[in-house]
Parts: structure tokens; C-alpha cells; sequence
């Protein structure tokens, strides 16, 4: 199987999906002449033109709002936010507009639109720029809230995406864009809503997704070599809808868990996991569910500080330990 | 700059065509007084915002598009729902909150749509609607067909953010959409002097390049024509336009607000419809011997059966059934 | 103790802190001349006159922003959102300039401002002015985020949350509004970040917080007298920071929770109780913790649809006896 | 409407003030060669946007306010709090990240800030410092003193719903603030005319009855006479002004995007290099014998050392401790 960048794999899953139906299209800021922020449209206006690779103003809520239109008449917009950060300028549009237009018309105007970008920190890029907003998003009924981890999810999640009838939130990550993985060359689609165990285990469950999903396996590599703990890693690869059968069947086989994400703690994906676990796995939980989060702190731009913030395999080795009560407590 | 327009001269040859936009108006204001007392009744809920005094606005502007041109207006949309054909009933239905409403009863008063009409909202956050607009004129262009993108919004929408963002790019990449901005001189309780720097709100396409068209938002005639001009500024130059129409509100903001109070007299209410657009085109058809005062009578009776109708249709039509709480969240 | 509305408390609360401290100015729509869209300002433009009680523009990114920049110079400015739902359009502002500004300018700059205005679901507005956004808000480091039930606490709690230093992001209730009760006459304040036992109970805890306090008191009347239960009732009053010693304390007598909010289900408010309860009170629990939430839909417009989705003492009470295995299940 | 700016004549008596605007800006352009040459070597990270080939603009426009004026810029503000007097070793320590920075290695290139000095940021949310410098300017007017707000924006950020919410109530409000579009051109690799409808940006503050003033952003005197103009008008009329100073980088839009390519020419660029507004005053300094070339020489040779003291200061300054994390997220 060829190996490919989580870029390229984005960029193959755009341009097969612009060859396929003449109504997607990709609209955003420097996406065409510039070849996008982070390349993923590289080589999209020479082959589509300029009438399907829109190059925009900055002028987020506006732009949000033009996919949104364009999707009410039928269109299938795929709009990138240069990243997440600055969609909060137009999160309006998606809350608002996106999310709510078919239940409002009484199911007349289903909005066929994605809306995908960088999300969550790269290196020292400071406070307004490293924020990681999965769990505001899957807060909001209408939304399907999507989260690869590998080049082979994001291409098959992405044109799963277009497809799709419903705005769905594709989350990518700048410090995944260069990372490599094996994609096939025949066409294949990943349903949305469907988690992944990345690694099967039986000591404890880790449910991660996007960026921690590397960390969490390198976590798990550790666990087994230095405590001789098996660790499944499940990744949840969407989090609305939630795979909660997936979640839930792998803590009844392990009997503990440890959840990790990027963001901020208070109310994140995590804890929206938590909660399903207690539910519907009480009685097979044998430790508490613990969180490994982002540091509940604005991201400082200093390089030590800054690394401070991010889960790592030891912040989830911790975490497991626990879980496991390994940790002499 | 343009100028308020001038009083047109009535064309007998088009007789027709002004008794119809008598009739359209006719049943926007007796839809409304009806919307109102349900309102009192309690049988509408939440915000309800009238369009009384305005009619003239929508009416001339919606007779000059075409069915597969595509329309979009705020929170205050009864009669633009309305002036697309969309049947009274079903309007009222879903101010009822009923089955047979056009939004099955889950929009309201604020959020009405009519796929089939391409009337596409209904929408309640001001300015919101017209990147969405933006977004139908943009794939207008993107599919190359003649129609064209309509958009209704208040004056005091032209403070936010998503205005000046959206008149640029439509602007930039030349949409077929034509701007209305509906004056009635207050947003809520604020006076447009209030809240604009300028007070010629058609001024404000100068930063974009656009045309501008002012116009005497209650002469029905004066509206219809200029919006002619603008689409086929849209549809033969793929140039949008942004016209004011001046205009006046006769109820309060919603059905929720006072008449008249802290921001404005009932003095200046009073004084403004004297200037009633209904009154207005009836007093001219019937002075150029175009109707008479009998037509109108009658005209006018049946378009109040025609609502009461609507009422009656309303009334009867049943809730949504619990069920349909968790459909149309997601499309399949 | 004479008793007043909640929209009175809060108009005090406003009027004594600007009496108070000259800093002190109101901005918003509608807030002057038309005296509220909700009337809590009744009264102030008369009494402090156009500079500090300022009508806008609709323009909510652009005069929340204002008010950020009004406080980075020493001002105290309280901005009012007509509703959160508009809220929205400025939430860049809240998020990435209020939040931040202390932390990126190394302590040099605090932000002193309170946004508020009515939050959550009226009657019948429909999906785009019905939303509870606390969950979203609270997620946020450098927002503290308050929501009181009661004239009493809102009147305190505004007091506070104008004193304090940081921004305070300050949910009312356009249902609670015309609610009654007893305020002393004599000056107080409520320390932000304490949650209060609103009836004291043996055999569940209900945590709650703004309108769903009432309804939890109804079904705990009910619990009593058709059940024999005895439920505390844990109003959270402030969201950020969480009050978790009193809610877990609670838990520890009872055994026992459901968590009521109005907000959506994913990653609310309840996700995040739940989690600290299941992790600091492990143990001591006999059942897993349920929730109470607001339907995971957008808001119906029809009045029995609408009354489906939001906590009812029925909701309420059927979670409890989950919660307590009275459920036959 | 305003017209590029004719070269103004030179005044021996104010040689003092010129040679200070020549020192100023060989100040700016030496640290951010530094400020490059570090990124190249890892000490910086993050974003980073460099400000040469605009120096006139910001040297020019600063040297027309007072200390108790209140400064707001962009990302691009390295230039503008050193122009404030913030000294260059706690500048280029906030861009290694080091306790000593001017937000104590917690902002960065994009954050800086200098309460001392009213220099009130650094923000990295396009557009977002227009409401927040309209803030500072309320609180003037609030206040009632005469001081003013003067905030730096580039040309791209005026197709952000900020840009026009503000203006109209700078406008609207009457608020003393100068706003100053940095119009170098490109916002990233877009063009401005492939951003914006109207392609001379100071006519935007036609939608507000705004003073408006066009200039040559590459001639620090014809910037700083602009600009005293502007501040004038907002300490005495309490009126605001939108200036825009057409200017040119000469770097990528950040030390991570590349000098030229798909969006502009190596051609264009050594075109525009020609105007170089140091050079310039250079020129014109010695033509009317204001500095010789070995005052110049002298000057450069000066800043230049201060500069590498403040790539010393920074290199020698600490890490924040792992403390620091958790300090600044709430103040008492
Ligand atoms: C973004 C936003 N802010 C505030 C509101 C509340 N609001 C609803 S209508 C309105 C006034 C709008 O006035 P105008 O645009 O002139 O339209 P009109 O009501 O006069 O038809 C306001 C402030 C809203 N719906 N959306
Ligand atoms: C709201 C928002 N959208 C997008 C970005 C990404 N971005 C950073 S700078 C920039 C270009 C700005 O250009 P301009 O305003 O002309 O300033 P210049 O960089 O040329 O100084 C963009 C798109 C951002 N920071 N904020
Ligand atoms: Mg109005
Ligand atoms: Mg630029």
C-alpha cells in the first residue's frame, strides 16, 4: 500500500470528491493561488478553476454563511477555516444557520457542508491560536463533529464528510499534517460514527482521538514493555455521534479506563465519555475513569511551558497507573 | 447619488397588474391584524414581529423576480412567505405551532420556509440571512443560470458585521442579489440616528463599489419599479444592488413590545399613516378610474374571507405528534 | 425581607454598583432608552445619564470588544447581551481577547468585565434564541461563569461578579425574570464559586443550577411526599470555578445523584459534575450518577414539543428513582 | 477625496527630529533582521511576522502621539512597542520565550504588550484589535481627557465584520481614535484586489462620514504629517480618522511562508525595494546636509550593537518556570 501524509490523503479525498460530483466545491481563505495555509488545496485551482476553488477576504462569517446558502440550494461546500481558531468569528453561521436550518424547515433544507480545518495547538503558536474546540462542537445537536488521526481515517472520515447530508465539523490537526501512513489506492469510505480500536489490550482501556491517538499508543507501547500492562487504544475517529457501543465494550472487557484529549478539561469530550462509562459500565468499572486534558490554562508561547500543557505518554502512563491503582495510593 | 423617487403615472394597459398588488397588500395587512389577535388569543407564541404599515416594501419588490429566483428575509417574513404563494393557511398554521404549518410547526413565527417556492427564510439572528443569500446568488453563478438571490433585512442590520462582509464579496465576485434594506427607521427602541454614522443607509454601497437605489418605501409602484432596475442589474450584469426603502412600522417591534413609548410619539405614529400604502395605491386606482370604490370593498372582503380560512385551516390542523420532537435533527 | 423579582435584584445590583464605583458603565442593546428588552436596566440612563449607560448598535462582536478594551484601561464595564444566543457574533471576543488578555500579557492586563443577559430557553422562540450555553463557556480558562436561580443570589452574585477582576460571563433567565424572593435591604455580596445546598436531603443529591433549581425543589416536594426520599438539592450558583467540595460532600452522605441542566446533553455541564463525582466519590457510590438535560435538539417552536425537551420535576424524579433502583428495572 | 501625499520639504531646524525618525527606523529594521536570523536558528518559534520594508509607517505615525496615547496593533507589532520605548532586549526576550519578555515569554511574537508604555497589544484574531483600541478610546471620551487611541491593522483586516462595527461606532460615538491601515498589499498571498471591491481602502470611511486620509506609506515625514493631522482632529474634534499608508513587505507574510511565489513576483518585490523608506530619508538627509554618510554609517553601526546587546539580553534571560503556568489565568 502506498504511504502517504495526512495532508496528501486530505488532498486526495478532496479532489477524488471534486472529480466525482460537480457540486463540491472548496472555498476559504488562500486555498487557491496560494495552495492553502497548510497546502492541503495544493494543485485544486489548476485542476478545478477558479469558480470551484474560491479563494476568500478574511471574513469568516461571511464565507460560513455563503457555504451555508450554497447548501440550502444544493450545493455541497466544503469551507476551510486556515484554522479553527478564527471560526469562532463564524461559529455563528454554524450553530445557527448550519445546525438548526432542517429542523426549522420542518426538514426542508438539509445543509450538505463541511466545514474543516486545523484545530488544537501546533508548536508555540501562543493563546489565540492553540485552542482545541471538538466538545463545543459535539455540544450541538444537528452537528456531526468528525477527528481523524491517521492519513488513512482522514481520507476515508473526509469523503465520508462530503457525502454526507448534515454540516459536519472535520477537525484536522497542523502537527499531523506530515505524519505518514499506509492509504490504498482503491476507493474506500469510513462511515462516520464509527470509533477504531487502534490497539487491542486487556488491562485498560485508553479512549483518545485526533493528535493523542499517537501519544496514547506510544503510552501503550510502554505499559506492556515497562509494567506489563495491556492496554487497548480505542479511537473514537468521531465524536458526534459517539461509538459508545465501542467504548462501553471495551471497558467491559478491561474493566478500566483512562480518557485523553487535547482540550481543556471542564466539560470536554472526556467527560461527556466518562459519563457513558459510569452509566452503562458501572458495574464493571473497577477504578474510577481517569482524564488526561490540555492543562486548564490559555496556551503560553513559551517552548517548556507550552509542553507542559499537552498530554504525553507519561501524563497517560500516570493516568493508567490510576486506573490500575498501580500508583500506590 | 440617487434621489427619492418620483410619483410614477399609473398605465391603464397594466391595470391588472396594480389591482393584483392591491390584493397582495390587502391580504398582508388583514394576515397580519389576524396574526395579531391570535397573538392576544394566546394562540401564537413567542416572539411575533408584524409587518403592518410595510407592505408596500415587499410587494413591489417580490412582484419583480421570478418563481425560481430565490428570496430570503429576517424574523419579520410573514409576507414575504405569503407574497410567494405560499398558501395563508399554512402560514398561519405554523404560527400555530401546527402539523400543516410550513415549517411543520418547529419554526414559528420567525423561521418560515418554503422549498418549493424558494423562499428560504425565516431567519432570527439579524444579518444572518444575508450571507446565506450571498451563498444561493453564489451558486446562482457557480451553475451559471439567470436567476438571482433577494434579500430583505432591516436598516438597523446594516450595523453588524455580517453586512459589510457580505455587500464586499457579493461585490468581488459579482452575484446576482439584490439587497433590500427595509427602513422603518427604528431597530427595536433605537432611531437609525441612533445607531448609524450615516443616515442615508443606501450610502453605505459606497464602500463596496455597488449600486445604490433609494426609494419611497410606501409607494408600492415606486418600490416595484426600482427593484426591476436591480434585477436586472443582477441578472444581465451579475451586479448586486443595494436598495433602501423607507418605510414604517405601525405596531410595535414584536407583539411582545409597546406601540409607541420611550423612543417614538404617538404623534409621529399618527402622522406616518396618514402616508398608508394601501390607502395610498387604492386612492390613486380609484382617482384614475382603475377601480372603483366597490372593487375595493369587495376585493377587500375576500381577502378577509381568505384569512379567516386561514384561521379556520390553522385551528383545525393538529400538533406534531411527540415523534416528530427527534426527526429532522439529521438528514439521512 | 422584602421580596423582589429577579429582574429587580439584578436592576440593584446594577444600580448600586454604579452608585458605588464611577468605572462602572452598562453597555447593550437597548439598554437606555428603552430601558431593557427585559427591563433590568429600568431606570439607570435616567439616573446616570448617556455615558454610562450606553445604547449600541447591533453589533455584538464590535461592542463586546469595546468593553474588553474599556477594562484593559481600567474601566468596569458591564456589557449586556439582549440574549446569549446573539452572543454568538462576539464570542471571539469573550474567548480570545477577554479570556486571554491576563495570560498573554504576562499579568499585565486584567480584564474586569461582566457580560451578561438571559440565557437558555423562554417560551416558544424557537431554535436560534433558545440555547443554554454555560457548558461552552465554562470550558474556557479565564472565564469565571455564574448562573444564579434565585433574586437573592442573582443580586449577590452580580455585586461579585462586578467587583471581581476577571471576566465574568453572567447567565440570567428570561424565565426567571418575573420569579420572586426575598433580598435584605442591607448590602451583601455572594463569593463567586460557591454552590448552595437549597434543601438538605439524605438519600439523593440533585445538583443543579439557574431555572432548573426550581424545578429540582418541585420534585423533590414530590420525592418526599410520593416516594418517602429524602433529596438535597445542590444549586451550583456558580458554573467556573465548580464548586466540587460541596457536591462531592453531598455525595458522600447520600450515595446517590442525578445532575439537572437545561442545556444539550454532550459535554454539558452535567458531563463534568459527573466526572468529578465519579472520581472523588468512586466509592461512595451506590449507583451510577444520572442526568437530566435539555433534548438533543434543536428548539421546536411548538409549545408541547417544546415543553418535551426541557427538565420537568417528572424528568426529574423518574432519573431519581434510576438513581435510587426504585425503577424496577 | 484625499491625495497621495506630496514630498514634504525638509526643516534644518528639526534635523534633531530627523535623525531620530532615521534612527527609529534602522532600530526596527536591524531587530527584525535579527529577529529573523533567530527564527532561523530555532531561539524563535511559533509565527513570527516581520515588519521590514514597512518601517515609515509605524515610525511615523507613533512619533505623532504622546506616552499617554494607548497603542494597539496586530500580530506585526514588533515595530510598534519598540517605537513605544520598550527597550529591545525585553522584546526580542518575549520572542525566545524568556521570563524577561515584554509579556514574560507567554505571548510571543504575536502578544506583546507594555502597560507602562500604553502599548496595549499584539493580537493574533484578525480585525480584533479595532473594538478592543475602540475600548481604549471610549474610556477617553468616558474619562474625559484628551488623550486618543491609535490602532495599526493591515489591508486585509478591513474585510472583517470588526473593521465595520467599530468604525461606525468610532464614527457614531465620536471617539478619539486614529486608525491606521498598513495597506502593504497582500494578506498573506491574497491581493487586495482580489479581497476587496473597492481597491483604495481609505474610501471606506465613506460608510461613516469618516475623515479619511491616503498616503505614502514608505515616506516616514509624509506619514507622521498625516498622521498629526489625525491626531488633531481626535484630540480636539474627538473625530476619528481612518489613514491608509500604502507600504510594501519584503518578507513572507510569516518566517514560515515563502519571500515570493505563486502570489507575487522576485520582480515586483525588487521593484518595490527600490522605494525603501530608510533609504529614502537616508538620501534625503545627506542631499540637504543634514547627516553626512558617516553619521549615518555611525547611526547604523550604534543601533546595530544595540541590537545584538538585545540578542544577548535575550539569549541570557531564563526560562519562565514551570510555576509560571498556572499564574495569569485568573487575577484576585
Ligand atoms: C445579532 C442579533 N442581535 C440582536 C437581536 C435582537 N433583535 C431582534 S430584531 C432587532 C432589531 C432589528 O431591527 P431592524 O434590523 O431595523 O429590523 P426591524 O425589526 O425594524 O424590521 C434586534 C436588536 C438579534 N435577533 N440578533
Ligand atoms: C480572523 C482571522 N482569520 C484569519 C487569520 C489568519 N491570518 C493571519 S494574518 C492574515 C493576513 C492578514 O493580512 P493583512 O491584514 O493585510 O495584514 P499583514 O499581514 O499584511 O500585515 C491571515 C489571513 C487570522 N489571524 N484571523
Ligand atoms: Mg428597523
Ligand atoms: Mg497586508
Amino acid at each position: 500500500m502506498p504511504t502517504l501524509t495526512y495532508r496528501d490523503a486530505l488532498n486526495q479525498a478532496l479532489r477524488e470528491e471534486m472529480e466525482r460530483d460537480p457540486d463540491v466545491f472548496l472555498m476559504g481563505e488562500e486555498v487557491g493561488v496560494y495552495q492553502g495555509a497548510y497546502k492541503v488545496s495544493r494543485g485544486l485551482l489548476e485542476q478545478f478553476g477558479e469558480l470551484r476553488v474560491v479563494d476568500t477576504p478574511i471574513a469568516e462569517n461571511g464565507f460560513a454563511g455563503i457555504g451555508v446558502g450554497a447548501a440550502m440550494v444544493g450545493l455541497r461546500p466544503v469551507i476551510e477555516f486556515m484554522t479553527w481558531n478564527f471560526a469562532l468569528l463564524a461559529i455563528d453561521q454554524v450553530v445557527n444557520s448550519a445546525a438548526k436550518m432542517l429542523y426549522m424547515s420542518g426538514g426542508q433544507f438539509p445543509i450538505p457542508v463541511v466545514f474543516r480545518g486545523p484545530g488544537g495547538a501546533a508548536l508555540q503558536l501562543g493563546a489565540q491560536h492553540s485552542q482545541a474546540f471538538e466538545s463545543w462542537y459535539a455540544h450541538v445537536p444537528g452537528l456531526k463533529v468528525v477527528a481523524p488521526a491517521t492519513p488513512y481515517d482522514a481520507k476515508g472520515l473526509l469523503k465520508s464528510s462530503i457525502r454526507d447530508n448534515n454540516p459536519v465539523v472535520f477537525l484536522e490537526g497542523e502537527m499531523l499534517y506530515n505524519s505518514k501512513g499506509e492509504v490504498p489506492e482503491d476507493e474506500y469510505v469510513i462511515p462516520i460514527g464509527e470509533a477504531d480500536v487502534k490497539r487491542e489490550g486487556a488491562d485498560v482501556t485508553i479512549v483518545c482521538h485526533s493528535k493523542t491517538v499517537a501519544v496514547s499508543l506510544k503510552a501503550a507501547e510502554r505499559l506492556e514493555a515497562e509494567l506489563d500492562v495491556s492496554a487497548e487504544v480505542v479511537d473514537l475517529r468521531t465524536i458526534r455521534p459517539l461509538d459508545v457501543a465501542t467504548v462501553v465494550g471495551s471497558v467491559h472487557k478491561t474493566n478500566r479506563c483512562v480518557v485523553v484529549e487535547e482540550g481543556w478539561p471542564f466539560a470536554g469530550v472526556g467527560a461527556q465519555v466518562v459519563d457513558h462509562i459510569q452509566r452503562e459500565a458501572f458495574d464493571y468499572l473497577d477504578a474510577p475513569v481517569q482524564r488526561v486534558t490540555g492543562a486548564d490554562v490559555p496556551m503560553p508561547y513559551n517552548k517548556h511551558l507550552e509542553r507542559l500543557t499537552k498530554p504525553s505518554p507519561d501524563s497517560v502512563i500516570a493516568a493508567v497507573k490510576k486506573a490500575t491503582y498501580l500508583d500506590g495510593d | 447619488m440617487a434621489q427619492p423617487y418620483p410619483e410614477t403615472h399609473l398605465d391603464p394597459a397594466r391595470a391588472g397588474f396594480y389591482r393584483d398588488l392591491l390584493r397582495r397588500m390587502l391580504l398582508v395587512r388583514h394576515f397580519e391584524e389576524k396574526a395579531g389577535e391570535a397573538y392576544a388569543q394566546g394562540k401564537v407564541g413567542g416572539f411575533c414581529h408584524l409587518y403592518i404599515g410595510q407592505e408596500a416594501v415587499a410587494t413591489g419588490a417580490l412582484a419583480a423576480v421570478r418563481e425560481d429566483d430565490y428570496v430570503f428575509a429576517g424574523y419579520r417574513e410573514h409576507a414575504h412567505i405569503l407574497l410567494r404563494g405560499t398558501s395563508p393557511g399554512t402560514v398561519m398554521a405554523e404560527l400555530f405551532g401546527r402539523a400543516d404549518g410550513c415549517s411543520s410547526g418547529k419554526g414559528g413565527s420567525m423561521h418560515m420556509f418554503d422549498a418549493e417556492r424558494n423562499f428560504l427564510g425565516g431567519h432570527g439572528i439579524v444579518g444572518a440571512q444575508l450571507p446565506l443569500a450571498a451563498g444561493a446568488a453564489f451558486a446562482i453563478k457557480y451553475r451559471g443560470t439567470d436567476q438571482l438571490a433577494i434579500c430583505f433585512f432591516g436598516e438597523a442590520a446594516v450595523n453588524i458585521g455580517a453586512f459589510h462582509e457580505t455587500l464586499n464579496m457579493a461585490a468581488l465576485w459579482e452575484l446576482p442579489i439584490v439587497f433590500v434594506v427595509e427602513n422603518n427607521r427604528y431597530g427595536m427602541g433605537t432611531a437609525l440616528e441612533r445607531a448609524a454614522a450615516v443616515w442615508d443607509v443606501y450610502r453605505r454601497a459606497c464602500s463596496y463599489d455597488m449600486a445604490e437605489e433609494i426609494v419611497d418605501g410606501m409607494d408600492v409602484l415606486a418600490v416595484h419599479d426600482t427593484t426591476v432596475r436591480a434585477v436586472e442589474r443582477a441578472r444581465e450584469e451579475q451586479a448586486p444592488t443595494l436598495i433602501e426603502a423607507r418605510t414604517y412600522r405601525y405596531m410595535g417591534h414584536s407583539m411582545a413590545d409597546p406601540i409607541h413609548g420611550h423612543y417614538r410619539t404617538k404623534e409621529e405614529l399618527e402622522e406616518q399613516k396618514k402616508k398608508d400604502p394601501i390607502r395610498r395605491l387604492e386612492k390613486r386606482l380609484t382617482a384614475e378610474g382603475l377601480m372603483g370604490e366597490d372593487d375595493i370593498k369587495k376585493m377587500d372582503q375576500d381577502v378577509l374571507a381568505e384569512v379567516e380560512e386561514a384561521v379556520q385551516f390553522a385551528d383545525e390542523s393538529p400538533d406534531p405528534g411527540p415523534e416528530a420532537l427527534y426527526t429532522d435533527v439529521y438528514a439521512d
